[in-house]
């Protein structure tokens, strides 16, 4: 299929623009690299349309979408069977995570232009900005899991460098390292995953592995360790790995803290792309998880749903606007794995895996724009906080409107894309697991809810004393905004469900009213419950949430998790293990060489005494040993 | 002349020609041109080898030449090389290349400095070229020996103690060695025939058992102390931390790959039964010495020392590979050792030229050091990313190679240990940032601190050198995993031929 | 004539002189003395060689003539260590073995 | 017999010759002159040590009292050379005012002493070897105390001549013993007769005490330290290196001719020897200040290493004696010629008095690193190879612990010899010891040392020839 050999420049163009801004970035004026960046990733993004558009809809696919590797080669090799390639592979979710991923970042590109003028290291970030995107265009066409480990780590490196970009800022520094290491311990679950796999199935390769009734797993079954079967490891420990990423509970405490990367930055990695990539991986090892191990499956079921909800509920008690919307991102991704989780495989069946597909498409989107838009907030007020912002309204329009439009696409407000792809999973749930759709439908309402919370106490309440009178943000700035607000407008007329499923062929979806009614109405509900609560400044809140009490405080806190976390690595490991085994060795090992060296010198100083200068004492020795010997020798002579 | 021996005797020549030069200038000129010949000299090798196996040239060990020394002992000079040598001596080639830039400005003593320098250097070249043990012995102390004086005269802190403990520890690593060899020697032919020193000639025969079960232990221990075996590590973070820059580049950059090499070339190779046999409780120490070794390095606050344990930690990993006995195990076994050499190198170079602006190798005394310093700033980040296994540099390809090939293992007991050794991807990770974290970025800590001026061009040259490498391994990794595989199928199938018992 | 006396009796006498010599070189104080007590176990070898000859191979000379040289060479050895013991006396003023300690540990 | 067969010990006659010439010279050279019979001597000496290398045929004399053979030519060669240097080294000293009276005493006691030696090598029976054992002993006593001013060196005279002598009488009751048992004193009827029984034991120890005397092992040793030590350094070179040599060399032929019927019985003996020796040597060197007596610890560690090349009792092990001794010579006497020229020009005779002479007389203090790691066994220097082929023979007799113990031992050494490298590089000191250019004699000698040192490692042929030799006297 070399027609689709131009596609290894899509994310062959962002290297390039990386090595070149990264080199030669601090020589120029700023915004050369700013502006080579964007063109740069404009043209991949181009690029990726085409793919898309030839990919879905160049010929007819009545036998189902055909999995297309125009480009491979080996990079590096284990064994015969076993070895790491790098190549492209083309399939309707890898192409769709193409065009999310050039999308959202040529957006994220054309609004930083603005959003970070001025700012010292602009070359720096686009170069960092390049090099992100490239690591995940690499992830998302892998053709191999270990590809895919590779650029997956190459994301968690590019996603350390952005958080901490404002590296002489403590609290960034800190942000991105307790993100690099949480989720390096994700990945190392991930590699021991693909090393049990490769163990028992003898290869890396995606089309071996998810080929349906393929034979590798044959000797699989017999393979068992603690009682638990090879695969149910192996996919549960990969599925550790994606959590780490998608930030599911107990992982997620890096993503909040992640915010204190430049807005943008929170937009594409933490919102858009990056904390799909878990979601994606899973997908993308859909069959094996199906088929293989089935329990996996299940843990993954319930741990999106628990932290849906979870963190639905923290993020109606958060101030810091970037967090809130940090929270809503976990819950939604939670949505994303639980529909994965009560997926079936294969049309009707497969019905979870295009929703959550489709919804991490439309996620992707209006998540973007949520962001972009916060951004823009935050550019016009210079604050995070919701208590400095109220009636920006009449301040920031476009901002307004295209704020508005994500907040009612999220709630599910239909016709707009939220609603329909949050009505494909709570349809799956439904059909499956009836204790999980409960959940979703709550979790419906609440994300309603706190949406609005935030819409409303920004732009409506009464004005804050600004130190500057707040202004709409540049052009290239509200281009991006407007366009992603068209975007979820439309993105959920996508027929999704003929392009994206689990076996590459299409089937056909009808309202299930049934679920969308409700739906729709506690969704409402939230909306107005927010309306009462929210659109004039009034004191309700505050009483509530003294009722609320210790309850309130938990949720405020985020129920302490990332005290824990602080207390398990800085007390457990630095003090109980990292210290008594410096010390051990400092003292124990180190001092039983040294003691060695000790104690030869301490004789020596003890025995010097035989040398006594007496002549007699010699004479006394010689002849001692003399007969010492003699005896001896007699005696064995004997 | 042979293309190897020439690669002792330029070292000689250099040393000789230092001898005639006067004061820092001409002696570091002439150390730079003579060890710049060298890297050329390696460099003709590495391609004219790559060329003989292309065309086909299947012997296990190529440009050999056999000289005889002292017949009634059949001692001879025997050298010769195959891709795993031939990959050492290219990394040996870089790491003295870098450091001889890296001290670039040694004024005391200058002359001795870089004669004793390249002095270790002869020895480490003369190691892994000989294929005769009592060659290679020589070459082995002879490149011990001169880190007593670099590290008790240039040395800085503690100097005398820290130089008479590595001195001594490895001494007695050497006299263990000593009696495996002699022990080798003389099982060299069970059924009759002259004795002999000749590695490859061993290799042909099988060693009595119980022989192999007492020698085999002395050799690899004898070796696993240059090789930072736990617990026999513990002259490495002292003589690490009181070594001038370019010693410690070259000491943990090299030297410490001597253990390794000599444990599967001398012990494995030669014993295979009793590897096979003895085999489990190394790789528990090896097991233990990676996490340990990662820990300790957590709690230190002397950049050298985090350095010295982070080497504990990779050298235990080398060893812990080669221990697995299959081809995928030994081959990421060789490719951390290059990549080891090279990033603990570049990290040592890194630390001296900070300490030499800075006066502190205090971690908690230096901060925000990415604004002052950029380019050794991002270089260390680089090395860290190197260290921490970041894909695209050589950390990730040789920690890889290292854990598939461990986990092929049929035995549980094997992928068990692997699986605890891997989780020290993760403790790298959080020492490496701790330690980024802390010098590089956030504020910048002592006011003292805020007029540095950057990396000289010297110092860049060697740090760049080293990047290159480290870089080039980590992109394009295929073919020199390649070479070391094919060179790795004759020491593997004699450890597969082994039957435990 | 001696035939009445067995080997042995000879045998006993130097051993107990060898042993007179041998604890009066470690016992005796006085550098002359010590010096007369290695004379004593000399002359045990001396009785030892003849003895032997004597009695076991008294068709050959060897034992007679190595105890000739042995007391040759106890002279020429008498000589030196004597001249060495006047040289002492001249430093210390005394021949007292146990003030011959300047050089040790 | 005719008086041709007397060309077969040519090396005594020479040396005899060349002291009394040395007398004579004495004699005619007026008071004035003295000073010039030091070049002359030296200069009639190196003639000697030339002649001595022209090869003669091997044969026995005296109905074999006395035997030549190719090994013991090379042994005495070896001998030869030692002395020469010792006497370049010994010019300056001897050039000094107190001692210009008595040059001649010097080179004659000297020489006796080697003739003495010589003897003891060539004996073929123990009349022989006690009578050559007596003449290198007597004189070296006289020598001990060759400052006769200083207390140090009376003491060590006095010290020297007792205990030598209280040794060779329990030696010599071993012979007697000996000869009571087999009933001669001629070496190849010993051979023959001697068998594992109690009265040959006894004898055997006995002898093994006098020699382990001589060689300076534990527990035999006690009079080393202090002899070398009160010694002036031109006779303390002369016992570490000359008379420990040939005493070392007539140990082995005698233990490998003799006693090589009974060496089941005498390989344990010596194994607890040298462990015995070795270790505590060690222990003593350790934390010795006084240069002179440094050495003469570490001297003994040598001879316990020496023995464990007497341990494999076959040719390999009388090769590796052999060669070690030659490396040792040159080594050994490397190190005493840098002491003795410090010593000339400062008087300083301390390690802690060496701090910071690298910085003042970097020449000397590199030959003196040199020999030390020559002394420690340290490649690429001939130490090295000495200290190797004697653990290979160790090791081929089976004693691989023993070798271990060795080699941690020579582990310990280098701790001692790097101490005295740390104080001439490391150490720093306000006021070292100043540059100074020794004397032509002296450079000479230690150029010689140096040659000596680089070239016997790497010429494998030396090895090979000695193995050839020993192989011919052995069988």
């Amino acid at each position: 299929m070399t027609g689709y050999a131009y596609t290894i420049l899509i994310p062959m163009i962002p290297l390039v623009m990386f090595l070149v801004t990264g080199l030669l970035g601090m020589k120029w004026k700023p915004i050369v690299s700013g502006l080579l960046g964007t063109i740069g990733m404009g043209t991949s993004w181009v690029l990726s349309l085409i793919t898309a558009g030839s990919y879905f809809f160049g010929g007819h696919h009545a036998e189902g979408f055909q999995t297309i590797i125009p480009f491979e080669t080996t990079w590096l090799r284990f064994t015969e069977t076993l070895h790491i390639n790098i190549g492209v592979l083309l399939d309707p979710i890898s192409v769709m995570m193409l065009v999310v991923i050039t999308t959202i970042s040529f957006m994220v590109h054309l609004y930083s232009l603005g959003y970070m003028k001025g700012e010292k290291g602009f070359a720096r970030f686009y170069a960092f900005l390049s090099l992100f995107t490239f690591s995940m265009l690499g992830l998302v066409i892998a053709t191999n899991i270990f590809q895919m480990y590779i650029f997956w780590e190459l994301v968690g490196v590019s996603s350390f460098l952005l958080i901490g970009f404002y590296y002489t800022k403590p609290s960034a520094v800190a942000a991105s390292k307790k993100a690099f290491i949480v989720t390096r311990f994700a990945d190392l679950g991930f590699l021991i995953g693909i090393l049990i796999l490769s163990f028992v199935t003898g290869t890396f390769d995606f089309g071996k592995l998810t080929e349906p009734g393929t034979a590798i797993f044959g000797s699989a079954a017999s393979m068992s360790f603690m009682g638990i079967s090879a695969l149910t490891w192996a996919m549960t420990l990969i599925f550790i790995g994606g959590a780490g990423k998608s930030a599911m509970f107990p992982l997620h405490i890096w993503l909040p803290d992640a915010m204190e990367g430049p807005t943008p930055v929170s937009a594409l990695i933490h919102a858009a792309t990056m904390v799909v990539a878990g979601v994606f991986l899973v997908a993308r090892m859909f069959p094996v998880i199906h088929f293989q191990a089935p329990d996996a499956q299940e843990i993954i079921g319930y741990v999106g749903g628990f932290t849906s909800l979870f963190a639905a509920v923290i993020a109606i008690t958060q101030y810091d606007i970037k967090r809130v919307l940090a929270f809503s991102t976990l819950s939604q991704l939670g949505y994303m794995m639980l529909a994965l989780g009560v997926s079936g495989y294969g049309g009707e069946e497969g019905l979870g895996y295009m929703a959550s597909m489709f919804h991490l498409f439309t996620h992707a989107m209006f998540k973007a724009l949520l962001f972009l838009g916060a951004g823009s907030i935050i550019h016009a007020v210079h604050s995070n906080y919701m208590y400095d912002m109220g009636g920006l309204r009449k301040y920031l329009p476009i901002t307004h409107i295209t704020f508005l439009i994500a907040c009612l696409t999220i709630a599910g407000v239909p016709p707009l894309s939220g609603f329909f792809s949050k009505d494909e999973i709570l349809v799956a749930a439904l059909h499956h697991n009836k204790l999980l759709f409960a959940v979703e439908f709550l979790v419906a309402g609440l994300t309603a809810f706190y949406m609005f919370r935030l819409y409303f106490s920004v732009f409506w309440g009464k004005d804050r004393h600004y130190h500057h009178t707040p202004h709409e943000s540049p052009l290239t700035m509200s281009i991006p905004l407007m366009f992603l607000a068209v975007a979820s407008v439309f993105a959920g007329f996508l027929p999704f469900h003929h392009l994206v499923t689990s076996d590459k062929m299409g089937f056909d979806t009808e309202m299930h009213m049934a679920v969308a009614a409700p739906s729709v109405l506690i969704g409402l509900f939230g909306i107005a419950m927010a309306w009462i609560l929210y659109k004039k400044e009034s004191a309700v809140p505050e009483k509530l949430a003294q009722r609320w009490g210790i309850l309130y405080t938990a949720t405020y806190n985020k129920f302490y998790f990332d005290e824990i976390y602080l207390f398990v690595t800085k007390k457990i490991i630095f003090n109980y293990i990292s210290r008594p085994i410096a010390w051990f060795d400092r003292h124990i090992i180190d001092g039983f060489m040294v003691g060695i060296g000790l104690v030869t010198e301490k004789i020596a100083y003890q025995i010097k005494g035989m040398q006594s200068g007496q002549l007699q004492h010699y004479a006394f020795m010689f002849v001692a040993g003399t007969l010492a010997l003699a005896l001896s020798l007699v005696y064995f002579l004997m | 002349m042979n293309i190897l021996t020439s690669l002792v005797v330029i070292p000689i020549l250099t040393i000789i020609a230092i001898l005639f030069t006067k004061g820092l200038k001409g002696a570091r000129l002439v150390s730079a041109i003579g060890m710049g010949v060298q890297l050329l000299v390696t460099a003709v090798l590495l391609f004219s080898y790559l060329g003989l196996r292309k065309a086909g040239v299947t012997d296990e060990m190529v440009f050999t030449a056999d000289y005889t020394w002292f017949k009634s002992l059949n001692i001879h000079y025997f050298i010769g090389v195959d891709g795993i040598a031939v990959a050492m001596l290219c990394l040996t080639s870089i790491v003295v290349f870098a450091g001889i830039f890296a001290s670039w400005e040694m004024e005391y003593l200058s002359r001795e400095f870089f004669i004793s320098l390249i002095l270790l250097a002869t020895g480490v070249y003369g190691f892994f070229i000989s294929l005769d043990l009592f060659t290679m012995f020589l070459f082995y102390e002879l490149a011990v020996i001169p880190m007593y004086l670099l590290i008790g005269v240039w040395g800085s802190g503690p100097k005398e103690s820290s130089a008479m403990k590595l001195t001594l520890m490895l001494m007695g690593g050497s006299a263990l060695l000593m009696v495996g060899i002699f022990g080798i020697y003389y099982n060299s032919a069970p059924d009759g025939g002259p004795l002999t020193f000749n590695i490859l000639e061993i290799a042909k025969i099988q060693m009595p058992v119980e022989a192999q079960r007492f020698f085999f232990p002395f050799t690899f221990v004898g070796f696993g102390i240059l090789g930072a075996l736990f617990p026999f590590h513990t002259w490495s973070p002292d003589g690490h931390a009181s070594a001038p820059t370019a010693v410690s580049m070259l000491h943990a950059g090299v030297l410490m790959k001597l253990g390794g090499y000599g444990c599967f070339r001398v012990a494995m190779f030669l014993m295979p039964e009793a590897a096979q046999e003895m085999a489990w409780i190394f790789i528990i120490l090896t097991t233990i010495s990676v996490v340990y070794g990662a820990f300790g390095a957590i709690w230190q606050t002397d950049l050298k020392f985090i350095n010295a344990y982070s080497s504990v930690s990779h050298c235990g990993l080398v060893i812990f590979a080669l221990l697995m006995m299959n081809e995928t195990g030994m081959d990421g076994a060789i490719l951390q050792m290059i990549s080891h050499g090279l990033m603990t190198a570049l990290f040592f170079a890194l630390i001296g030229m900070i300490y030499g602006r800075t006066h502190t190798r205090d971690v908690t005394k230096m901060g925000g050091l990415m604004k002052v310093i950029p380019f050794l700033a991002v270089v260390y980040m680089i090395a860290g990313f190197a260290s921490l296994g970041l894909p695209g540099l050589s950390g990730f390809v040789a920690e890889m190679t290292v854990f598939v090939g461990a986990f092929q293992h049929q035995d549980m007991f094997h992928r068990v240990v692997t699986v605890v050794v891997a989780s020290s991807i993760v403790i790298t990770a959080v020492y490496i940032l701790r330690v980024v974290g802390m010098i590089l970025l956030g504020p910048i800590k002592d006011s003292h601190h805020e007029h540095l001026e950057d990396a000289k061009w010297f110092e860049k040259l060697s740090t760049v050198t080293l990047v290159l490498a480290v870089a080039a391994i980590g992109i394009a990794p295929l073919w020199l995993s390649d070479t070391i595989i094919s060179s790795l199928k004759p020491i593997v199938e004699r450890l597969a031929m082994a039957i435990p018992f | 004539m001696i035939q009445g006396i067995p080997l042995e009796h000879f045998l006993i006498v130097s051993t107990i002189m060898f042993f007179i010599g041998v604890c009066g070189f470690i016992i005796r104080r006085n550098l002359i003395t010590m010096l007369m007590a290695i004379e004593l176990i000399l002359n045990s070898v001396n009785i030892n060689f003849v003895v032997f000859n004597r009695y076991l191979y008294p068709d050959q000379l060897q034992g007679h003539f190595f105890s000739l040289f042995i007391v040759g060479i106890a002279a020429a050895e008498a000589s030196v260590a004597i001249a060495l013991i006047i040289n002492i006396y001249r430093k210390l003023q005394n021949i007292d073995v146990e003030n011959v300690n300047e050089l040790r540990f | 017999m005719d008086l041709g067969q007397f060309i077969l010990m040519r090396q005594e006659l020479l040396l005899t010759l060349a002291a009394v010439v040395v007398l004579i010279a004495e004699i005619a050279t007026s008071e004035k002159n003295k000073a010039r019979l030091v070049p002359f001597s030296i200069g009639l000496f190196a003639l000697v040590t030339i002649i001595g290398f022209i090869p003669g045929q091997e044969g026995t004399l005296f109905g074999g009292s006395y035997q030549s053979s190719p090994l013991t030519m090379f042994m005495k060669n070896i001998l030869n050379m030692a002395v020469l240097i010792i006497f370049l080294q010994a010019e300056g000293w001897l050039r000094k005012e107190e001692n210009l009276d008595k040059i001649s005493e010097y080179f004659i006691l000297t020489i006796a002493t080697l003739i003495g030696m010589n003897f003891m090598i060539s004996a073929g029976d123990f009349l022989i070897f006690y009578i050559g054992l007596e003449t290198a002993t007597i004189p070296i006593a006289g020598l001990a105390a060759f400052d006769k001013y200083k207390s140090q060196s009376a003491e060590a005279g006095i010290k020297l001549i007792l205990s030598s002598a209280l040794s060779s009488g329990i030696l010599l009751f071993g012979l007697s013993l000996l000869y009571g048992a087999t009933g001669s004193i001629y070496f190849a009827d010993i051979a023959g007769k001697v068998a594992p029984n109690a009265l040959i034991a006894l004898g055997f120890i006995f002898f093994v005490s006098g020699m382990g005397f001589k060689i300076s092992l534990v527990p035999f040793h006690f009079w080393t330290a202090d002899v070398y030590e009160g010694a002036p350094i031109g006779v303390t070179s002369y016992l570490s290196v000359v008379s420990k040599g040939a005493a070392a060399f007539i140990f082995t032929i005698i233990l490998f001719t003799v006693f090589k019927n009974i060496v089941d019985m005498w390989q344990p003996l010596i194994y607890t020897l040298a462990v015995f020796t070795m270790t505590l040597a060690n222990l003593f060197a350790l934390r010795q200040d006084n240069i002179k007596r440094f050495l003469a610890f570490s001297s003994i560690a040598q001879a316990g290493f020496i023995l464990l090349g007497v341990l494999n009792a076959g040719e390999l092990g009388m090769t590796s004696v052999v060669y070690f001794v030659l490396v040792y010579v040159f080594t050994n006497l490397g190190a005493f010629g840098v002491v003795a020229a410090v010593h000339n020009a400062s008087g300083v005779e301390t390690i802690s008095g060496y701090n910071g002479l690298y910085k003042t007389n970097p020449k000397l203090s590199l030959l003196m690193t040199l020999s030390l790691f020559s002394l420690a066994g340290i490649p690429p220097v001939a130490g090295f190879f000495g200290k190797f082929f004697l653990f290979t023979a160790a090791a081929g007799a089976g004693y691989y612990i023993l070798v271990l113990i060795a080699v941690l031992n020579a582990t310990i050494s280098l701790y001692y010899y790097l101490r005295v490298v740390k104080a001439m590089f490391i150490d720093q000191n306000e006021q070292p010891i100043p540059t100074f250019r020794s004397s032509n004699a002296m450079r000479l000698a230690l150029v010689m040392c140096v040659a000596g040192v680089f070239i016997i490692g790497f010429a494998s042929g030396i090895f090979e020839y000695i193995r050839t030799i020993s192989q011919l006297f052995l069988n």
